[in-house]
């Protein structure tokens, strides 16, 4: 079938939810509506209101009383309905879901995912576009993860829900909607018997687009753009960028980076973050850490600034856009 | 909803009562221009956003006496604290309405917001109930400085699920901090039900977890809203704490521009409940004092229409705000290092065109989706 | 306090009251075991930080009652969530004592640590009022289970205040889920009185905020702490929802090891409390029914000594976790590639000695302060 | 007099106060006792319980109501108990005080101050002893500095609270009473008149020690271990090396750092923070950004690890210490 990201998400949740009976979904408006983006339509009435729940309208209350289920042995996924709403759980997420595992010689992790549907571009009142993932990516214990393609976010939401570990489900809504791409009948990997496979399915990076001249690192909604922005600088300069996909924010694939890295010679992280200690710093330091010698130019950083996210009449000021990636490569390129 | 307090009657079985004592004639129908202005200002910004000329909005349709009645009341120099839903409340405190619509268009800087401090009104608060412990503080500082600053908040009924709620009332409990908070209890947060988010009957019995006043009122009847406002006033001013009021209405209109409650209820409710909207119940009431004339009536409507349609025109003479505006204002210290080399970013590449505002949905979960707020 | 629950007189003006059905002499004898065993143990805990064995605790003299008696009415397949003050109860729950010491003694993984599943006891939580959505969510997964599996988290006074006890207490009365939660008013919070955490009178009339049974019960009686418990599991299991109990009683102790009460109160209010505490309270009630003697009590004191004498050595013969520790259990799934670079990079370095608790404070706000959990 | 970081803070405290009636403190056990690590000690017998207040135990109430009394006009400073205990605020850290001024046309920033008692090497039970400063400095509209002396920490605390921007100051409870310093009687500054001279002392890095062959950066508890770890260096290996304090952790002062960096050409940052996406990751991007073809080897991380922080007993295998620091420091100097 073919399937934009919300439906593709959609099915894998409804994959899991056939699979193993221990998968709950809970949110704010989940249930009878399917969530304000519809990602979770169809599942209360095919699962019923007990594990398809409209909870309260808490945050704290959603992550809490979901670790409390994963202790007893269930495997709920919450749902956050907008980024900027993730923060009155941080102190659960981080205090308590992360550090669960540890508290508990390893034997009772908690087994949650937090979906949380993020970022700019959607023309959106304020809070309603935040990308708050390097916040989870610096906390220890937690796995960060985010697709960029339909069929990805299919397999990684199903990976993040069998995975034992507190995995921060990261949506980029603006390309919720901007592509219906081909989904397999099935899903890769077999659900719901725990024999690990989602290890592979969540914490690899992905080689998007291969080239040998420039390393482009990104995740999520600015992965297309990265693409074009490679395009242009096939036509404009004969430059062949391979783009990674990063996928796993927290474990970062670093494999994958150094190799990109090693072979281009050159590299360039972009997204949508504000810069200061975001993601992109941390690549950046890994990539000159790990490949200095091998590189002819710093690594660039293509990001949002080190502002509130503007209103939306001027979000496309602050987001990354194909001229500025083009732009920042071309100044690794000509360094 | 026999305990609530009601001074509209209906005319017919439901009895009038005369107005409370400090609302004369004059009082009576400046209310109305405000429910009026209100009104006028909510029909309009729906216009504009299915003609794509502002994003999606929060309409208040139905709710303009839990936002006129309780504002009446207050003084001039008492501070109150909107959410998204009471978004058009500073222009009765003299932001202009183009401020507030600009606001909705999705500029920033000083084009959509306004100086809180010089209007005594919170900034518009979109995360839920977050600005409850603002509105404490504020009234704290008054206590502390001692001045006679008391502080209102408006929030929903879903609101009163999160621990900001539970903070706020306990700090100005434990305190004695004259705030008011005015839960407007619509029965609906988004598509879930009341029954969904307390298993209390009421909202205001929940102020018994703060030893504080609790008082329901008919959030249909501005006057009413006035009235447990004005006497939580009184109490505050003596020193005697805060009082939480709830509200109790319905909301009529969809959560938002972008929501479809055929999803999650049945829009017959809503219907049965749009007879006592407070615009036409308030103007049958002047009008059986006798105080309320056809014309003077239509003459008020008339001035709220030019004053919207002229803040539209204000509100569309804007030109697309200078990327400056990412900067300009996030640190009242000045800019730091960064922002000029991200500036030199900007301007080294092509500027973007302006974001402009999305249409109407073509078809439910299409498009606008997900546009709460 | 007239209002409370209470079983055990004073043998004198206040009368005993029968033993409540459900507990037979064995049962009472069981539970004073439990009580002279967490005494026991604290009594210790507090000589080994003295003399710099442990680290700084927090002691619990005289709250035992607030902790064997409902955890005495709970089935063992019901989970139940403390707070450090309730460091100890997972020992009555199967968890080796020597395990709390060593948390106690800074060591984490198998040496401080307990699996909750196997016990149903959460984890000792530091965090204020954190804990309680954990408790909602345990008992809400047994009821979509379909199981008849039950929560109990206990509470001081203090965590009331917090967000987190509110959004628990009200997911649970919404969704009915079977969850006691356990409030120990000890009137303090650290330095905190009561007076300066709420308004109410009481915490057990915050229950009507969520519809929600309240009730209050002398926390210096064991047995009318297990009754009330008792009841409220009865309810929880008909599936009647949650309840909030409040313990009425006093921080007899200090905060902790590291607190010093006479900075914020009179230490003789704390000497008039002192003759509630409920272990020679408990003592007395059972030899007035005859169902203790000095020899019984002696030995089960005697037993409990043993005890603890045992799991002090049991944790003084664990040595230096390996440094490993940082790295084994952090996630389920196995370690991340930058933990073995880690671990590379420390065993480059020689390894610093073990970390030792630190002494006694030898002045007041010297040294040791600052240590609260 | 001398003072410890512990009694210069307070004397900070004492001064600000005295300065200017606006300014109130408010907290958990902060004024009856003076707070649990005393630092606001004797200010509610001086100033009054209305301008230090004992607050219900609840942080995102003490957060959102100082948020409130800085647009009434007040200066509030609060403390959060422990560092961990900060979470439960983040919300109204991030989403209010981080962004009032900007959502107020700047006229109405949130002139608050968070005291924040953080990170290990005291002996603490669970959660007493994180580091959470890159978290604040990821998020645009906060400043966020962390002194590493007494006289600093007096005058910063005396400048966060004149900075009309909220300020996440972070007091290094480990040094909280390493050492008595020499405080001079009066600040620096003129207190209360609001003229501007907070930023000159709120944002400036410092040069703890001189040197040409290596930068070391850090800030709060690690920088005396810098330095003594510098003191071996030049005895060991005759290097002499460069400790920049950073003290402001958001903005970055990038223009000592990128000068130590230029004229040491080798450079390491040490935290106390875990690594991934930390400030050594920023500062690390920043130097190679900057100082590429200046350097002679990557720049290198000493940090605390991936992982939550260790109950107390093996705190010392988390902490960077000297050794670790020296070795780190070779590894640079080896490359
Ligand atoms: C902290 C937070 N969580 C979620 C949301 C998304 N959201 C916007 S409005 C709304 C429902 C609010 O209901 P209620 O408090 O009853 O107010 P009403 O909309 O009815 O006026 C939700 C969940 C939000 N804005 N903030
Ligand atoms: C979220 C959080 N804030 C602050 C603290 C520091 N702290 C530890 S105990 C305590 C007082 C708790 O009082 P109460 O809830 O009455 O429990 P008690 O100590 O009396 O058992 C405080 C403030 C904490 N542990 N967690
Ligand atoms: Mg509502
Ligand atoms: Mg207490």
């Amino acid at each position: 079938m073919k399937a934009n990201m919300v439906e593709a998400i959609n099915k894998g949740l409804h994959e899991a939810m056939e699979a193993d009976d221990r998968v709950v979904v809970m949110g704010e408006d989940v249930a009878q509506t399917g969530g304000v983006f519809r990602v979770t339509a169809g599942l209360k009435d095919r699962f019923g209101d007990a594990r398809v729940v409209d909870t309260p309208l808490a945050e704290a209350g959603i992550v809490g009383s979901a670790i409390g289920m994963s202790m007893y042995g269930l495997l709920p996924v919450t749902e956050m309905q907008f980024d900027a709403f993730t923060y009155p759980a941080f102190e659960q997420i981080v205090t308590h879901a992360a550090r669960l595992a540890w508290r508990s010689r390893g034997e009772v992790p908690a087994s949650i995912v937090v979906r949380i549907p993020y970022g700019g571009g959607v023309r959106m009142p304020e809070l309603h576009s935040d990308s708050p993932e390097a916040l989870f990516v610096h906390v220890p214990g937690l796995k960060v993860v985010c697709p960029s393609t339909p069929e990805d976010a299919r397999v990684m939401i199903i990976a993040a829900i069998e995975d034992p570990d507190p995995v921060i489900f990261m949506e980029p809504k603006k390309i919720y909607r901007a592509s219906r791409d081909e989904i397999p009948d099935q899903p890769p990997m077999a659900i719901g018997n725990g024999n690990g496979s989602y290890n592979e399915y969540l914490c690899k990076a992905r080689v998007a687009r291969d080239g040998n001249d420039l390393a482009i690192y990104s995740y999520g909604a600015t992965v297309p753009l990265c693409l074009q922005a490679a395009d242009r600088l096939a036509q404009e300069r004969n430059v062949d960028a391979r783009v990674v996909d990063l996928r796993s924010l927290f474990p970062l694939d670093v494999d994958i980076i150094e190799e990109a890295a090693r072979e281009c010679g050159r590299a360039l992280v972009v997204h949508e973050a504000p810069r200061t200690a975001g993601i992109g710093a941390e690549v950046s330091s890994l990539v000159h850490e790990r490949c200095m010698l091998d590189l002819e130019a710093p690594v660039g950083r293509v990001t949002g600034y080190d502002v509130p996210f503007p209103q939306f009449a001027n979000e496309d000021d602050y987001l990354p856009s194909v001229d500025r990636i083009v732009a920042g490569a071309n100044r690794v390129l000509d360094f | 909803m026999s305990d609530l307090l009601r001074y509209i009657g209906d005319g017919n079985a439901l009895p009038d009562a005369q107005p409370p004592e400090g609302l004369k004639e004059k009082n009576l129908l400046e209310m109305y221009r405000w429910l009026v202005l209100l009104r006028t200002f909510d029909e309009r910004a729906v216009t504009l956003q299915r003609q794509g000329r502002i994003g999606t909005y929060a309409l208040y349709w139905g709710e303009e006496g839990t936002q006129a009645g309780p504002l009446y009341a207050m003084d001039g120099g008492d501070w109150v604290f909107p959410s998204y839903r009471q978004n058009s409340i500073a222009m009765l405190r003299g932001v202009p309405a183009a401020t507030i619509l600009a606001w909705w268009r999705g500029y920033g800087g000083k084009y959509g917001f306004y100086n809180p401090r010089e209007h005594r009104v919170g900034p518009i608060c979109v995360p839920i109930a977050t600005h409850l412990p603002h509105a404490v503080g504020v009234a704290w500082a008054g206590k502390i400085r001692g001045d006679q600053t008391a502080s209102l908040a408006w929030f929903g009924d879903g609101a009163t699920s999160e621990g900001d709620f539970h903070e706020a009332m306990n700090f100005a409990s434990v305190l004695k901090v004259p705030t008011i908070f005015f839960c407007v209890n619509n029965q609906w947060a988004i598509s879930t039900p009341l029954s969904k988010q307390t298993a209390t009957r009421t909202i205001a019995e929940k102020a018994r977890a703060y030893n504080m006043p609790g008082i329901r009122v008919d959030g249909f009847d501005p006057i009413a809203c006035w009235k447990v406002t004005h006497d939580a006033l009184d109490r505050a001013r003596n020193g005697e704490g805060p009082t939480l009021i709830e509200a109790f209405c319905y909301r009529i209109a969809p959560h938002g521009t972008a929501d479809d409650p055929r999803l999650y209820r049945d829009e017959n409710e809503a219907e049965q409940w749009k007879p006592l909207e407070p615009l036409s119940r308030m103007s049958r009431y002047l009008k059986r004092l006798g105080i309320l004339s056809d014309e003077s009536a239509a003459e008020i409507e008339g001035e709220a229409k030019e004053q919207i349609a002229a803040a539209v025109s204000e509100m569309e003479s804007i030109s697309h705000p200078d990327q400056d505006i990412l900067f300009d204002t996030v640190y009242a210290s000045g800019r730091p290092w960064m922002f000029e080399e991200a500036l030199r970013e900007l301007r080294s590449v092509e500027r973007p065109d302006e974001v402009k505002p999305l249409g109407p949905p073509t078809s439910p979960g299409a498009g606008e989706e997900g546009k709460t707020q």
